[in-house]
């Protein structure tokens, strides 16, 4: 089995390609590999705790709680958060924050990388 | 290289595509993209679809999703799940593009 | 200021943006925006898909079912429930090679009266003409 | 002297339209007119205080806040707000949350109305 | 009707643009807009600046903010900044288009 | 693992979106990254600007000025104090009418040795190929 980082820049409302990057995650786990995903840009939005979960917005705090319990890390970037106001204590439990030179640093051992930059 | 290229969108990222060169090649179309698959442009299919050497896909969520199905597909596109990109990421292909 | 009307255009395809929803829950909203208004006083929007906007209006979406996310179709017969007009360009359907029989023409499941109307681009810029403010998604 | 009436849609961070916004709004101010904000969509990033102002990224909370001390009318949407998971406490002081129907309102008197879909 | 349009990107919405009809028409380039204003794609004028009977501004903090000067316009464009928006939009126009 | 190469390949104008500069900032925080690996491993990034995202590389950039936010052209000059090699597609600078007098070239006032490479889109393919990892932007 292998292992499978994720980078993904977009927001959480609106592209679907966080939607996208977490389906792909759950199959990639479901499929026995270890999977990684590093959060960056708008997609520190998923760095903020307590979303209510409206029917007309992707709404992905609780498989992305699931996940981290079959084993994915979740790491967002640390200034990404800061400058849109989510702190250390808005941060969903498991989650990670550290800077950018963790997603480099996963690059070297990971087998694939899938870096989702998009808008 | 072995290179599997996720194609997001419609109208923006087929130029870089267009350039590409690879051994093996591998065209997944994936959200927006998904509309190279089912739309023929004033009867034309998408010149995406011409692309020299290339295998196509099309994830069947994000077809779905809009409203079409695999009887709308062009018969040089395979429909297939988030299971098969996964597979085709860990074995078939060793670098990706999201454009 | 009596009726002021407004013309909600979505000119991108669905899911990619989140716009052509928020023209939609947008123009839903005009329903209760009396609250904020005085007596008289009323705001009249009109749907358009147009451009690769058109795609909004294909039937049979899923997103509910494979994102857990309400659909733009579902949207879209919220407004026809509400008699709020909706139009699509016929160019552009058929540009994209569109049939009326793949796209949302009515919400007649949900009880309402009124049909998608299919226009050409001349009636748009008519009515780009008739309203007091343009909205694009 | 007029009324101008902004709908802003696009993120904080990313397209620099929330930057144009703001600078227009200054601008009609400084003219006399009177200007309305509507935040919508990713805008309402606008919408949790304690942003930290990092060279990196386009921060206009103390803009905001001057240009509403000169009477401009900034108001959020209440939905996108919550989906998000930007509560009322977090609300930038000045700032009012609303349904989608305030904008709505606004446009019956406003003389114009500058709509910035974006994104 | 006297219509500002407000072109903030480079390539994806010249199609609206090209189709809009308007007794008066504005076209004020914004964000990436700008490069209507100062790229030549092959050595041709962007085809935005041929739209027949328009006026077309371009905003100068956005062109610089990008590394261009009034030196770099197209001399269809002039160069205006925020203060003149707001007067192009209050005194001039009706309608507005963001594009 | 040893030195690992990544190429961070940005295809969109600056500032309208954030990417061009997330690439920017991601690529520098390779100097960095070591406290996250295991002895004599490394990451070796390459900037590439390519089709619209040439633009990038134009200099002169006055975003700080008018809008308070840092330049896509700051960025750049830090990847070349750093020995970030940035590398700019030619026959793109050449569709789009930009000369090599209007490009960011170096850093020299920043005290750095490395220039910009302008390279043909030849070399761009080459370098996909020896990588390990992609990154669009």
């Amino acid at each position: 089995m292998g292992e499978l980082t994720l980078g993904v820049f977009p927001s959480l409302v609106g592209s679907m390609s966080l939607d996208f990057a977490f389906k792909l995650a759950e199959a990639g786990i479901a499929k026995g590999h270890k999977v990684n995903m590093w959060l960056s840009g708008n997609a520190v939005m998923m760095a903020k705790k307590g979303q209510k979960p409206f029917k007309d917005y992707s709404h992905l705090e609780k498989r992305m709680k699931e996940l981290m319990g079959k084993g994915m890390e979740v790491t967002v970037c640390e200034a990404c958060a800061e400058a849109r106001g989510y702190h250390k204590e808005d941060t969903p439990e498991g989650m990670k924050r550290a800077s950018m030179d963790w997603y480099l640093a996963k690059t070297v051992k990971t087998d694939r990388l899938l870096h989702i930059g998009g808008e | 290289m072995k290179l599997a290229v996720f194609l997001s969108d419609w109208r923006r990222t087929e130029e870089t595509l267009e350039r590409m060169k690879a051994e093996k090649l591998g065209v997944i179309l994936v959200e927006n993209g998904i509309y190279h698959a089912v739309v023929k442009e004033k009867g034309k299919d998408s010149p995406v679809l011409s692309k020299a050497g290339a295998n196509f896909y099309v994830l069947s969520d994000d077809l779905e999703t809009r409203g079409f199905t695999a009887a709308n597909v062009n018969s040089k596109v395979k429909v297939i799940g988030y299971g098969d990109i996964v597979d085709l990421i860990m074995n078939d292909y060793e670098k990706m593009a999201w454009l | 200021m009596g009726a002021v009307k407004l013309l909600f255009i979505v000119q991108r395809p669905p899911y990619k943006s989140e716009n052509p929803r928020l023209a939609l829950t947008h123009a839903i909203a005009s329903q209760t925006a009396e609250i904020y208004m005085d007596e008289g006083d009323s705001v009249v929007p009109t749907m358009v898909f147009v451009g690769d906007g058109v795609l909004n209006a294909v039937k049979n979406q899923q997103a509910m079912k494979l994102y857990g996310v309400t659909t733009t179709e579902s949207h879209i017969k919220s407004c026809l429930l509400i008699d709020l007009p909706v139009w699509v360009c016929k160019e552009d359907m058929e540009r994209l090679g569109l049939k009326e029989n793949q796209m949302i023409t009515d919400a007649e499941d949900m009880g309402a009266e009124l049909k998608t109307k299919f226009v050409s681009y001349a009636d748009i810029q008519k009515e780009m003409e008739t309203v007091k403010h343009l909205l694009f998604f």
